[in-house]
């Protein structure tokens, strides 16, 4: 085994109603997933700020995703709606600087998709491990 | 991908429409002025074209029984449209090569004095490539 | 600066089994402004809750943070043991180091190192916490109730009942609906008018109950608990104190000609009407379209025969203003105008009837007293020729995309009646799917079928011709696969029913959400089905969905509970966890308010002093903590950073990622 | 054009009918025109200037100027009619105290391109149709004018007013422009390729706050970067990061409210294409949410601040090849 095996470090917003619920069936039925992982909670997913997501990285996250309910399940009918657009445009211009597009990412789970949730974090963690760690989007600084 | 399949997909693709709109409420074949004369009937166009059973479509009469008249495209509640089924059937009939229903030679038997002349140009068009 | 204890429990062997509690507990020590550190078994139970009592006392603590099971679970007892102790709640924070540590994580040393990292992030919040109070609003209890349909009235009688005040608004001149139109009701076939009246007189005589018909809401202002609404009486010319209803003046009022909206202008009214004998208030009122008295001058016929001396051709449209708690909205449906349907020929030819219309030929109190006779010859059909699903399911721009619900039964109804009444009429039903979900309600359509002998037919009507005085039906027959054409004496045509046009503009002056068919759209379609998601407002009836009357009786009630829960309360506890907007940062741009659902954000003009000592009025947001949901979408679409959220600010959540990638 | 400008101002401040007009005048050289408050008739004649140079969108003023009591006088370029409507649905600006002037324009040069054919020294400038004639300390020149172009207005969206109260000049029509071929280049870079190209474009700032400042979308009461509660203060650059961020965040709160006016690169002194930011957030919110002008329709709900059901998911970005 590798000595100094890369741990990337990932923060995920989740929504308070759907998502943050489903993480937590995640762990009710024992479904494993990486302890990269760190959730944030917020109310909506509408509340996380693009300048979150570039905080995070400035900081030294490796990636960063959102998790909210599924788009039209919003517990507050719309704010999913503008996190979605938010997101897919803040995406595109990392993507258009040339970070890398994989370590951001927008999953909608529900308070009923533990499994998915799990399933969802192994993969994103598998993804951003490949890529290893974030230089592009990090202030040196903060980093250790 | 098989034959039939790719034949439907013609069908489907020169139709510009799409089958699975149909709910199977029977509008079409009941506008028709010509539906009782048609093995096929307008919504069997639809649902067959949907299951790709095309052949025995391209091989039936109805195919010329159909007027053009558009009704059932006027008034088929889901958009589905089947008169443009009939003639994306047709069409791929008639694009197989020696296959008209018509060869043009036969023709001026057939006018009627009576016959206005669009119903012979339509029937150009219709019959023969 | 903050004095923090932290509280790390075991769950048993929960957290314990995985987590190093005691190592998690020590590293908190160490952390900035954590002044005592523990953990418990179980921390969550009184022994628990008493640990963190006691420091929070002992230590003078400012903010806790409690590593434990998931907020969903124990956050409200944690906040309620802080608050046991004069501690704000709002400075408890909890980390969830069991259902998104310990349970799934297997090993010791991984489980401790995200527990202390999940600790340290609460820690990192709780510095920045701020303590927060719920505003309390009273709350004015009254109820408004729009619409005096049967939904209306149901959930008028439910909350009078629970003794709050009601008021009815009713557009027509009597309340009771399309249901007082009706003549028998599905599965049963009671009578409408023999289930609805007593109601309509329910409502009327109730103390708590005001009604006022003939009669719009024109404004509505303020927010849950607390709305104003401007409600439009509109001039009846009929003093409603003085009018006894005596119907004198229907009688003798010489203008005739009025096309009969009740019998669907299938006969005719004076210019001075009572809608039908049953109508609630019983009050007679002027049609200013026809009267030749206000057109003219020249009549006053009803003024002379009026012993009450009701009448008074100089009044005026009134508007009166009341405070309510809650708004109901039951302004339920309309059949659609057929115009656009020329293949039905129902502009055509008079034997070509709506659903509704047919109803009013079967109804004793109609146009034809009951006997089922052609409008246009007044013979009796022998032949009649229903047709479903006119306009429903129909994506074209005249249709209406969605299924009515209640054509298949009412078409049931009337296909049976007609076959019970009058045995020797052939009755064809042509259908595209026959769909009875409900109670007895596909037993129903089976008697119509097996019982009663008509004929359904699996396939459309193509086209209505009229011929001589017979009704040409082409349709088509889809199991036999054949065109069918039947020469029918009668066209029943069941018309896509749609939400009444008052709806749309009434949406936008409660700010209540609909889609796109204009029907009102509840707070969450499967656990908030009566609510819509503005708070305060509520959805009775077809206004949300085409409903059949058990389902619009059971939304009334539901609304009716919804209601008295928010107006039993006296003040009403607000979410603590708002946004707010610094007014000194604030640009007046307006793009918080597009994206809130909740029209909880307002604007002022307001003046301010600047540096130069000179003043300027700027315009700026105001949040009304009562509506605001806290869901924080105008906190990121503010681009100058002015709008906040409490409980979850940019600064929290900033410190929460830097502690995690740390 | 000047001197019906110029007339049209003094007969407006003579009138009584406005108070102040807003134009340009001319700065230390004689290409660096500036926006400029003229308040009598002396001033105008003196001062008030319109030629090529003329760069300046002159509505972002208004939200200080039309404070005051009494009207305003603005002249606008097409492109400036733009911000102009958007800084309206924004209620920035009280459109009763404003008096819009709508000017044609014909495209303003770009000293930058000029001063890399003839270097510095520049002492004399004159345009006579299609060529400008260039005097230098050292030598004279005359250069097509169409070479020395800005490049937002080789690549000019639209030459119609979309406000105003009275025009001079010709009106023009909405342009089919090539405006976003720049941006699909950088598309079709790999990632690597556009991380370095970013990095070299961005790593020249300087954080002097000049796009941040002239930006008609950047008008906030106080910016956020500036400001010690917002938890983003930050004022000077010290890492490539805050570069990249100071940028992006820029970009993204403009982003649904940026008119491409273009001014952001025109004033930027270390010369960063900063337009094609918000050219990539335009053109992603045309091919996403359907085209969409800001400021076309001051009555329209911006991108970002409405939505439909069946928006593309983050997916169509994270997930595309």
């Amino acid at each position: 085994m590798q000595v100094n095996e890369f741990k990337p470090k990932i923060v995920a917003f989740c929504c308070n109603w759907c998502s943050y619920a489903g993480a937590d069936l995640a762990g009710t039925n024992r479904l494993n997933y990486p302890a990269d992982v760190k959730i944030i909670r917020v109310p909506c997913s509408c509340r996380v700020n693009p300048l979150f997501v570039l905080r995070a990285f400035q900081r030294g996250a490796d990636g960063v995703i959102i998790c909210g309910c599924h788009p039209g399940d919003c517990h507050y009918t719309t704010g999913n709606y503008y996190a979605r657009r938010r997101m897919t445009l803040l995406f595109s211009m990392l993507d258009y600087l040339g970070i890398e597009k994989e370590r951001t990412r927008v999953e909608w789970v529900s308070a009923a998709e533990g499994a998915k949730f799990a399933a969802t974090m192994n993969d994103f963690v598998a993804t951003v491990t490949k890529l290893g760690e974030n230089k592009r989007l990090e202030d040196l600084r903060c980093k250790k | 991908m098989s034959f039939s399949n790719n034949l439907k997909e013609n069908v489907i693709r020169s139709a510009g429409v799409d089958p699975k709109k149909c709910m199977k409420c029977g509008k079409c074949t009941a506008t028709c002025p010509n539906g009782n004369e048609m093995e096929y009937k307008p919504h069997q166009f639809v649902y067959m074209v949907e299951k790709g059973d095309i052949e025995p479509l391209m091989n039936t009469d109805s195919i010329y029984k159909c007027l053009s008249c558009f009704a059932c495209v006027e008034r088929c509640p889901r958009g589905v449209e089947p008169a443009k089924f009939i003639e994306a059937v047709r069409v791929a009939k008639i694009r197989k090569q020696g296959e008209n229903h018509l060869k043009a030679d036969m023709i001026p038997d057939l006018l009627d004095e009576d016959l206005p002349q669009q119903a012979i140009v339509t029937a150009f068009r219709k019959y023969s490539k | 600066m903050q004095r923090i204890g932290v509280f790390v429990c075991h769950c048993g062997t929960n957290i314990a089994g995985t987590v190093d509690v005691k190592a998690v507990a020590e590293a908190m020590k160490y952390e900035n402004g954590v002044v005592f550190s523990t953990d418990y078994q179980y921390m969550c139970s009184e022994a628990g809750q008493n640990i963190i009592k006691d420091a929070i006392k002992e230590h003078k603590l400012t903010g806790i943070v409690v590593c434990s099971c998931s907020p969903r679970m124990h956050e409200a007892t944690f906040r309620k043991a802080a608050q046991s102790v004069g501690l704000n709640p709002y400075m408890v924070e909890i980390a969830n180091i069991r259902e998104q540590c310990s349970w799934i994580h297997k090993d010791m040393a991984t489980g401790t190192e995200k527990a202390i990292i999940l600790a340290r992030t609460a820690v990192a919040k709780v510095h920045l916490n701020a303590p927060l109070t719920s505003g309390e609003t009273p709350v004015v209890k009254r109820a408004l109730v729009i619409g005096g349909g049967i939904a209306g009235i149901q959930t008028a009688l439910d909350i009078a009942d629970a003794g709050f005040p009601v008021d009815i608004v009713e557009k027509l001149p009597t309340i009771g609906g399309k249901m007082s139109q009706i003549d028998k009701t599905f599965p049963t076939l009671d009578c409408a008018a023999c289930i609805l009246t007593p109601k309509m007189v329910d409502a009327a005589q109730n103390e708590n109950i005001k009604i006022y018909s003939y009669s719009e809401v024109s404004g509505v202002k303020g927010f849950v608990g607390n709305f104003e609404v401007t409600i439009k009486r509109k001039a009846r010319f009929v003093d409603e104190t003085k009018c006894t209803g005596c119907g004198l003046c229907t009688e003798k009022c010489p203008q005739k000609r009025v096309p009969n909206e009740f019998n669907l202008g299938m006969d005719q009214r004076r210019a001075i009407y009572i809608p039908f004998a049953q109508a609630v208030p019983k009050i007679a009122t002027i049609d200013a379209d026809y009267c030749t008295m206000l057109k003219t001058g020249k009549c006053g016929v009803c003024s002379k025969v009026c012993t009450a001396g009701a009448i008074d051709y100089t009044q005026k449209d009134e508007f009166i203003t009341e405070k309510y708690g809650a708004i109901v909205v039951a302004t339920g449906f309309n059949p659609i105008k057929l115009d656009k349907y020329d293949e039905y020929a129902y502009s055509q030819s008079k034997d070509v009837i709506t659903s509704l219309e047919f109803e009013r030929l079967t109804n004793a109190a109609g146009p034809t007293a009951g006997k089922l006779l052609r409008p246009s010859d007044g013979k009796h059909p022998h032949k009649i020729v229903f047709v479903q699903c006119v306009g429903s399911r129909d994506t074209r721009e005249c249709g209406k995309s969605y299924c009515s619900k209640i054509c298949c039964m009412y078409t049931a109804k009337h296909a049976m009646l007609t076959r019970e009444k009058y045995p020797d009429t052939e009755v064809y039903v042509f259908y595209i799917d026959v769909r009875t979900p409900g109670k007895n309600f596909d037993e129903f359509y089976r008697r119509a079928v097996e019982e009663y002998g008509v004929h359904y037919i699996k396939g459309m009507v193509g086209k209505v011709i009229p011929e001589g005085d017979k009704l040409i039906v082409r349709a088509s027959d889809l199991i036999s696969n054949e065109q069918l054409t039947i020469d029918a004496d009668l066209v029943v045509l069941a018309a896509a029913i749609e939400p009444d046009k008052t709806a749309r503009p009434l949406a936008t002056m409660l700010t209540a959400s609909m889609d796109t068919n204009d029907f009102f759209t509840e707070a969450h379609p499967k656990l908030r089905p009566v609510e819509s998601p503005t708070a305060g407002i509520f959805l009775s009836g077809a206004c949300q969905g085409p409903k059949d009357i058990p389902e619009t009786v059971a939304q009334a009630s539901a609304a009716a509970a919804k209601v008295i829960g928010l107006l039993v309360k006296d003040k009403m506890k607000n979410n603590a966890c708002v946004a707010h907007s610094d007014e000194n940062m604030c640009n007046g741009c307006s793009n918080c308010a597009k994206v809130c659902a909740y029209n909880a954000i307002s604007y002022v003009d307001k003046e301010f002093r600047m540096p130069d000592r000179t003043t300027r009025v700027r315009r700026v947001a105001v949040v009304n903590d009562a509506v605001c949901q806290g869901c924080g979408a105008c906190t990121v679409t503010c681009p100058s950073g002015a709008m906040d959220l409490k409980g979850f600010s940019n600064k929290q959540i900033m410190a929460e990622v830097d502690a995690i990638c740390k | 054009m000047q001197e019906v400008m110029k007339n049209k101002a003094k007969e407006l401040l003579a009138s009584g009918e406005v108070r102040a007009v807003i134009g340009w005048k001319k700065g230390e050289f004689c290409y660096d025109i500036t926006p400029a408050v003229f308040t009598n008739a002396e001033e105008i004649d003196n001062g008030f200037i319109y030629d090529d140079f003329c760069g300046a969108n002159l509505s972002k003023y208004l939200i200080k100027e039309a404070h005051k009591d009494g009207k305003v006088l603005v002249f606008l370029k097409p492109c400036d009619t733009y911000s102009f409507n958007q800084l309206l649905s924004e209620h920035r600006i009280n459109r009763e105290k404003v008096y819009v002037v709508g000017v044609s324009c014909d495209g303003k040069v770009d000293i930058e391109k000029i001063k890399r054919t003839v270097g510095d020294g520049i002492i004399a400038l004159s345009s006579d149709g299609d060529k400008i004639s260039v005097e230098t300390l050292y030598d004279k020149y005359e250069i097509n004018r169409a070479d020395a172009l800005a490049e937002r207005c080789v690549n000019c969206k639209s030459k119609k007013h979309v406000a105003y109260d009275e025009l001079l000049g010709d009106e023009g029509e909405v342009l089919d422009s090539k405006r976003f071929d720049e941006v699909e280049m950088i598309e079709n870079m790999t990632a690597d390729e556009r991380f370095e190209f970013w990095r070299n474009e961005l790593s020249r700032c300087i954080r002097c706050n000049a796009c941040r400042n002239v930006c008609p979308a950047c008008s906030c009461e106080k910016c956020i970067f500036d400001n010690d509660n917002s938890g983003y203060v930050n004022k000077a650059p010290v890492t490539s990061f805050e570069e990249n961020m100071f940028h992006i965040i820029r970009a993204f709160h403009v982003a649904g409210r940026c008119t491409d006016c273009g001014e952001c690169s025109r004033v930027c002194p270390q010369g960063i294409p900063l337009h094609l930011l918000n050219r990539k957030f335009i053109k992603d919110i045309n091919t996403l949410y359907g085209d969409y002008q800001a400021g076309e329709d001051p009555e329209a709900r911006g991108p970002l601040t409405s939505y439909t059901e069946k928006d593309p998911e983050p997916s169509v970005v994270t997930d595309k090849e």
